[in-house]
């Protein structure tokens, strides 16, 4: 279990590499990768600038992997998350979810995301194409997402 | 003859547009002593002159951690050491 | 949009750079990695070996590609799959999922992986450490799984 | 006159324990006429000598494929150029 927060890009294959190898009860790895997409409704980003709450961040992060290794049958999770200035195309975050088996893989990936998304103390500001910034607004859906989580008996 | 004790200093931190519009992103100083809850610490901003007028215009808008943990606007700020304020989050 | 099947392994990153490099409508890429466990039912494996239904495989892959691609909004995805003999730790399949949201990435992930296998013909034989070798049995689970896609109305 | 034309053959194969079992992989062949469906052409293997017996002894249990796709026990053998049998899948 462990958590990064780092203006550096992450490997996939390092990360599942130091994550998975060496433990044989892994069946199943589900790993997610967000990355920055170029245009916002219509008009081309020019780039991203991720900001975050030093501190609070790895503990917020830290019990979103806690809580989602109680609920799931994990051997092993990741969360990266990158901060800073950040161009289409790359990467902004990594989630690995290792277990026996898939399904437990999958939820739990999915549940770290969701989790994330909506507690993480992380904030995104776009620069457009036309020189404009604004500040990234919250989705509901991404609310949603967590709470049906919370409506699930598992 | 006992000194009077002077109240404890909390420090208070701001992310994101409500750094921008408060024009502060951290500042330590003791709180009035009739802020009970994160409710009232909101109001309180609210009234801290027109940077702080404007970015706390909405609190309801504004989420609130103490400690490094999300809390609700009931929590209380007693034995707060550092309080934080934000909009939702939209990392990932 | 691509199906594989080689004795070869995988590198992860390399295939997601493929596959996604260059898209930059893509907001989220859900992976999974089904990996050769160490143990059956607490007899340690020596071996696995992968048998497949060359021709058919590639046509059934490609068929559950297409479907998922309706199913979901992708932009891309990718399905790996190795054949011959592996070892306790070794990649067994790849599924990449690429999509403008997260939800599609995984809901397409986890599809391909279902009908993956329920529906494409490779079968594995283990070989145990006291010398003994059994064709692993088809688990309900893995049917349920599928079948569950099929009552969702997405 | 015209001459009487022979049935097309077929080519059927096994995988995983039904190739075992059967003890061959490949085999072409022109099918019996009365064999119409998938589920006739089970039976009949089911009547092939004791290695094909053993191999079809429970047809519920094996699939079968007809030109590279799955199909059911009613489906018709006729025009089909491959078919296949074997067990359920278990890849991934």
């Amino acid at each position: 279990m462990a958590v990064r927060v780092s203006s550096d890009d992450f490997d996939i294959s390092e990360e599942m590499a130091k994550l998975s190898s060496g433990d044989t009860g892994i069946g199943g790895v589900a790993l997610f990768v967000g990355k920055v997409r170029g245009d916002v409704k219509g008009q081309p980003l020019v780039s991203m600038t991720l900001e975050h709450y030093p501190g609070m961040t790895e503990a917020e992060l830290g019990r979103i992997e806690a809580e989602a290794c109680s609920r799931f049958k994990l051997s092993a999770s990741l969360i990266v998350h990158r901060v800073g200035e950040l161009k289409p195309g790359d990467n902004i975050v990594l989630v690995i979810a290792c277990a026996p088996h898939r399904q437990d893989a999958f939820a739990g990936a999915e549940y770290l995301m969701d989790y994330l998304k909506t507690r993480a103390p992380f904030w995104k500001k776009e620069t457009l194409g036309d020189g404009s910034a604004q500040w990234v607004d919250a989705r509901e859906s991404d609310e949603d997402a967590a709470t049906a989580w919370s409506q699930t008996t598992k | 003859m006992t000194e009077r004790q002077s109240p404890p200093e909390v420090t208070l931190r701001y992310f994101a547009w409500l750094r921008e519009r408060a024009g502060v992103s951290e500042e330590r100083l003791a709180l009035p002593a009739d802020i009970v809850t994160v409710r009232d610490l909101l109001l309180w901003q609210a009234r801290r002159g027109q940077a702080f007028e404007q970015a706390f215009a909405k609190p309801e808008a504004i989420r609130v951690a103490i400690d490094h943990a999300h809390v609700k606007p009931t929590a209380a700020v007693a034995n707060a050491r550092e309080i934080a304020f934000f909009p939702p989050v939209t990392g990932g």
